[in-house]
């Protein structure tokens, strides 16, 4: 076999190509189309024997080389009918081989580069700093958002709960105490854990009227780390000052 | 007044990305010229020797990473091999790199086969990006580099590629793989 | 015999967690006694002022972080960092983008998963908008995207976006691949 050559090795015709020119030192100006086809032709053939699977492009570019051939075996003078005198057949080849060769260079340069994760190493990963500061970074909520949970929560009530009838009826103010006394001694506590697990529309009512009336006293802040969240209830004053506080009732105006 | 270049590097070491001048100064309320000689500054601090880590310039951004000299023990640590590009993927992407946008059929056109694969590849990869859809008939998918791309070659920015070298004459065969990096 | 300060810096800086004197001392293939005065040094070199990082002792390892007089700074870059999507987020956006208009049970029989939370959150980055009222039973609010979820995309307009059939293309095999399975 004449061309010990790794077939593999070639991306494409144009490879080939630029490697066989390169190889007999050919002058890409001037290819000798009879020559490189042979040449091309016997590396194809190579490929097949070696039950390498050709890719079209390959044998597309035979049918070219073939074609330019024969196209170069016409005399001159027959072929030149128009009035523009005829470009060299080669020459859209020849133009396809410089640029295909100045990506390939191009190629080359930017595996020489140094590349992050081969060469070099950055942080790709988010700084426990950042991380801590996501969780704890708060936004407070406004009413809006309070209510909106309140109207998500009621419609998934199911509908049968509207017409019962609760015998242990809380009023707000018992529940402003149950509230602040779930949350003594602690730092936050999740809004969600104020409700049973389902909850009754009394309970419901009562336990944001409770909260918008902890809020409006600035007794509790409510926070929440992302919208849509968990929303997260904080003491505003110290432990010891809940303990003390009395409520009047007739005050608050709910009973 | 507190003293901005602890901060500056802080900001930098914290952050997965490049941090852009502008993010930098926006963050600390100064003018940009005032940033910009503090992190000359601490790009040559780290520059010097004795340090395993340096301040560049990337994807218009600021970022640090080791050393080059220091792969191999990097590497150790996390146990990675080495990855290697195939000759497809850097010959596609040198392609879109210098001459997007740009549209399959003409990256198949100038490698001479079929680039679906690499494509798609490069894409899942996020080196590459579509943007957008070209006004021509079939409108085919419009492809350019991605701002990773820009991160994963340690290029400033486009403008930062090497001029691509008007060749008139072949060159040797091993040149390309040998030819300069930065 | 290089100097192992700064290898020793590159190794903990690229790590994700605490990096152990046992760790380090591996790579280096060093005793753990040449390798502990080292960190001793590179943790005072740090801790000197001026510098906005410090060499920490975590968790029974070494690690890296920014000094915690400027956890405001820190904060206020990880404020301003641009919008990320989730992945709910983008399933969503991507539901709308293709399927518009679309009401928001459509878009939750198709992700499986209730979908108002991050419907409001597209909504409020103004990525999506609400078209109209769909004239059936309960008037629901018909969804698609805005002029700036064009922008965001780098998109011309809505026939810029790719198809899935396009994406399918790039790999022929594949896409016969998805084609026959059930």
């Amino acid at each position: 076999m004449p061309y010990a050559v790794k077939l593999e090795q070639f991306e494409g015709p144009l490879d080939l190509l630029l490697h066989l020119i390169r190889k007999n030192e050919m002058d890409i100006y001037h290819i000798p189309i009879a020559e490189i086809t042979a040449q091309y032709l016997a590396t194809i053939d190579a490929m097949q024997s070696l039950n390498l699977d050709v890719a079209g492009e390959f044998l597309l570019m035979a049918a070219t080389l073939l074609h330019l051939k024969s196209r170069l075996l016409l005399p001159q003078a027959e072929e030149e009918t128009g009035e523009e005198e005829e470009e060299d057949p080669r020459a859209e080849l020849v133009r396809r081989l410089l640029e295909y060769q100045k990506y390939k260079e191009a190629a080359g340069q930017l595996d020489a580069r140094l590349v992050l994760g081969r060469d070099v190493f950055s942080r790709r990963f988010p700084s426990p700093e950042l991380a801590a500061l996501e969780e704890d970074e708060f936004q407070s909520v406004g009413i809006y958002e309070l209510v909106e949970v309140l109207r998500d929560m009621l419609s998934n009530l199911p509908k049968d709960s509207y017409h019962e009838v609760t015998v242990e009826q809380l009023s707000v103010t018992e529940r402003i105490n149950q509230i602040m006394s779930s949350l003594a001694g602690r730092e936050q506590l999740p809004f969600a854990d104020l409700f049973s697990a389902r909850p009754n529309r009394a309970e419901l009512i009562v336990t944001f009227l409770a909260m918008l009336e902890l809020v409006k006293l600035r007794m509790v802040r409510l926070l929440q780390n992302t919208r849509f969240g968990t929303i997260w209830l904080f003491p505003a004053v110290a432990g010891e000052a809940l303990e003390n506080l009395e409520l009047d009732e007739d005050h608050l105006g709910y009973a | 007044m507190p003293d901005l270049k602890p901060i500056i590097e802080a900001l930098i070491f914290v952050s997965e990305a490049p941090v852009t001048l502008a993010q930098i100064a926006e963050v600390l309320d100064e003018e940009k010229n005032r940033v910009l000689p503090l992190l000359r500054q601490l790009s040559e601090e780290y520059a010097a020797a004795g340090r395993g880590i340096l301040l560049e310039q990337v994807a218009g951004g600021y970022q640090f990473r080791t050393r080059p000299e220091y792969a191999e023990w990097v590497r150790r640590l996390s146990r990675n091999k080495p990855f290697r590009f195939s000759r497809a993927a850097l010959e596609t992407l040198a392609i879109i790199a210098y001459r997007q946008p740009i549209i399959r059929a003409e990256i198949e056109y100038l490698r001479g086969v079929d680039s679906g694969g690499v494509l798609k590849t490069l894409l899942d990869k996020r080196l590459v990006r579509i943007l957008g859809k070209k006004d021509v008939p079939g409108r085919p998918m419009i492809y350019g580099t991605s701002k990773e791309f820009l991160e994963f070659f340690g290029l400033k920015d486009l403008a930062g590629l090497p001029t691509l070298k008007e060749l008139n004459e072949l060159v040797p065969e091993a040149s390309s793989v040998e030819e300069g990096s930065p």
